[in-house]
């Protein structure tokens, strides 16, 4: 039951067309190195379901630079100019869903429920097209459930078994995220015997987890994680 | 209007938000002047949600302490304060959406006469970015927006009716801005404070919403 | 701020009439101190959710001896003999819920979501009245949330915000009842100052929690709740 | 018939069922039989899901470690192996219903010859229990069925068509009883392995379920 992948080895479980689901607020909990090793790889036509698009050329930004998307789903592109460029030029498609609901959709994904209904976003732009339906004299929309064929999550921590802790506010996306994919890759900065993180400490149990990738191309400096050969 | 005015209007603003403030309440606050709301809080302990996953914002660290891995919603550097806990964005948008945060404070980009806002979209732009607002709208127990008057040309941002795309059915409680106070009552918005430099009849010249002038007046921040 | 109040002043926070939720799984992380405050405070006509009655005479059980509980919803009541008579007899009206979809229905209560489609019990006795509903093929069934005018919940520890804390699985529903009632009380059995519970240890975050109350009834001996002058 | 034979009859059918797993398996096991199986896993390391919020069921705590606030949804005392995990019962369920559980080992009162299953309610009496059963039937990614073949009065529990009531729309993967193991193909049952004391006559006569025989029949437990 070794889940110990080479990233080369997870880059090859995204196929072209594929749905990614990705963790990460910002560049925050963003799985830098399987990301740039997906940017080796060269797949395509690729939708990204994440809060952003990591920044210009960071992160996710890469995928895009790389013109590897199709499209983009998440809640905030307007401060990568790339993004904002790549739509203007009709070369990616974006679709925007509100910040919470982008989080309970992935929870929905993975829970099992194909739909819920909630307030947000009612009477406006982005409620075009979607059902409205009142409980108890409040209006709601019916939100549907995401999935993807691949997961990316990051977490500072595994044990073998592939229970995952996430650092600080770098949980963000992820624990939803790593419920919600047909294949769920997880990138980490250490991995532990089981039984180190303890049983309440683990934010995502390991039954989600299909496959660990060390991350070896970023370490954290000064608060940040820089490219180790920059 | 130089840089320095425009500290000053923002200082006055957010002053004045952080009066609406009790002991307990928790709060969380958007981009642009919200940010600078905790600066003014005096004694008061509220407790600062940040939706990318904290409840309990501290103190922003010296250089040498900054971990981007924790941040707040704005993509800054934060701290946590004691008693702070972390949790994930599904778990952070059950408190925003399920009314357990007290209030948020918001920028807006236009708010109507009947306290309808708009704060995430201009017309014929790029709409690429919603972030948190629309939750926040929907969710908050109380919507309290915080601008400036007009925008940098001069045009109103308190108007009759929204040209610009609403961010829900949601209305604001309240509009602080740096020339005065509004709340709404049964969709009415009343003027209950006025800045000391202008008269009520110089803001209807640049005010586009139509206000109701409170019985009970006062001056804002005093 | 202070959130800690008599278990006596918790009680009268119940009114005749009232749905209460309540957290634990059988006597497991029930609020065992509060429930007997209120079975003296001799309120009447209670809905209670909660997943069983406790034990006869023991925990909730107590509220149905004592006929303080006009309905029971939750998922197992069969081994509390008393409840099964209770209903025979037309005492007590029972309402039955998968364990799934209680949990997540007390979860959408607290989250702002008043509706959500489940598989669960579709086809069964259980979904009888239930708006049916299929997505991409499959059927599911429309559960709505569960709300409640007072949550009752149990934890080891709270701090004197009320960030509350635990123990292994007597955690069970408590998160999710902590957050769907319009006045929340945690029974505990220590509190601690902020910050002696970490960030990340803090199961249920302060803004839920109203009141807290501590335990003075009972004591943990030989890993079981005891009453202190049994 | 003695106690002594049921105990072995269960322990027959407790031995068949772990046989089908594979190191890695998530399994949830439902109360009865189904407890038995982690005595016959052998070297098999599969994790047990509890759905009052753990995973990783460990050995039994000797009674000087019972705590009570540490069992399973049997509310037994039970310990946490290694790489154990704590959590709340929505997100309990949400592994269930997501299908995150690789099977789910449970009993039941009776099984169609198509695989529904019944085993919640018995008609005419009071409804008062259904626990995570209707979850994990519809949830889990496969159900095993582990029951004896005969109710105690010999009434057959693998029948035609139910008469109690069901648990769900989903179907059961597999049946084990002391007499036989079957699978269902397209929502035909076929019998796939049988206990060495009986023949495939004598089994159709205690079976009100149609059946057809696999062309690979073997013996059980061997």
């Amino acid at each position: 039951m070794d889940k110990v992948i080479s990233p080369k080895e997870a880059a090859g479980m995204v196929n072209d067309g594929d749905t990614l689901l990705v963790g990460g607020f910002g560049l925050s909990g963003s799985p830098l190195s399987l990301i740039d090793e997906i940017v080796e790889a060269d797949v395509k036509n690729l939708t990204v379901v994440s809060n952003n698009l990591g920044e210009e050329g960071r992160g996710l930004g890469r995928l895009l630079k790389k013109k590897q998307l199709k499209k983009a789903i998440g809640s905030f592109f307007t401060t990568n100019r790339e993004a904002v460029r790549a739509w203007a030029d009709k070369e990616l498609e974006i679709e925007l869903i509100p910040q919470g609901t982008l989080a309970e959709s992935l929870r929905a994904g993975g829970a099992g429920i194909p739909a819920y209904y909630t307030r947000t976003a009612v009477g406006t732009d982005l409620a075009e097209g979607k059902e409205e339906r009142s409980f108890e004299g409040e209006k709601y929309i019916l939100e549907k459930a995401i999935k993807g064929e691949v997961s990316l999550v990051k977490a500072v921590k595994a044990d073998k078994l592939g229970n995952l802790y996430y650092h600080k506010t770098a949980m963000n996306f992820n624990p939803e995220v790593a419920t919600a994919g047909n294949i769920v890759i997880a990138e980490v900065d250490e991995i532990v015997e089981p039984g180190e993180i303890s049983p309440g400490d683990i934010h995502t149990p390991h039954l989600y987890v299909d496959y660990l990738v060390v991350n070896d191309r970023y370490v954290k400096e000064g608060g940040r994680y820089v490219e180790k050969n920059a | 209007m130089s840089k320095k005015m425009l500290k000053e209007e923002r200082v006055q603003i957010a002053k004045r938000v952080a009066e609406e403030f009790e002991t307990g309440d928790i709060i969380n606050l958007g981009v642009g002047i919200p940010t600078m709301i905790p600066d003014f809080l005096g004694g008061k302990e509220v407790y600062l949600h940040s939706e990318n996953g904290l409840l309990g914002i501290g103190p922003t660290p010296p250089e040498e302490e900054i971990d981007m891995d924790l941040i707040s919603a704005s993509k800054q550097p934060i701290t946590m304060s004691p008693g702070a806990s972390l949790f994930s964005s599904s778990d952070s948008f059950a408190m925003i959406r399920g009314s357990h945060v007290d209030a948020a404070v918001l920028g807006a980009l236009q708010v109507d006469e009947t306290g309808r806002l708009a704060n995430w979209a201009v017309p014929g732009k790029s709409i690429l970015g919603v972030g948190g607002a629309m939750d926040l709208v929907a969710g908050a127990k109380k919507i309290i927006l915080s601008l400036t008057h007009q925008s940098k040309d001069g045009t109103p941002k308190l108007v009759a009716e929204l040209t610009y795309p609403n961010s829900g059915l949601r209305k604001a409680d309240m509009v602080v801005t740096e020339k005065g106070v509004f709340r709404f009552i049964d969709e009415t918005m009343y003027l209950v404070e006025i800045d000391e430099n202008i008269t009520v009849e110089e803001l209807r010249k640049i005010t586009d919403a139509h206000f109701e002038v409170s019985s009970d007046l006062k001056t804002m921040n005093q």
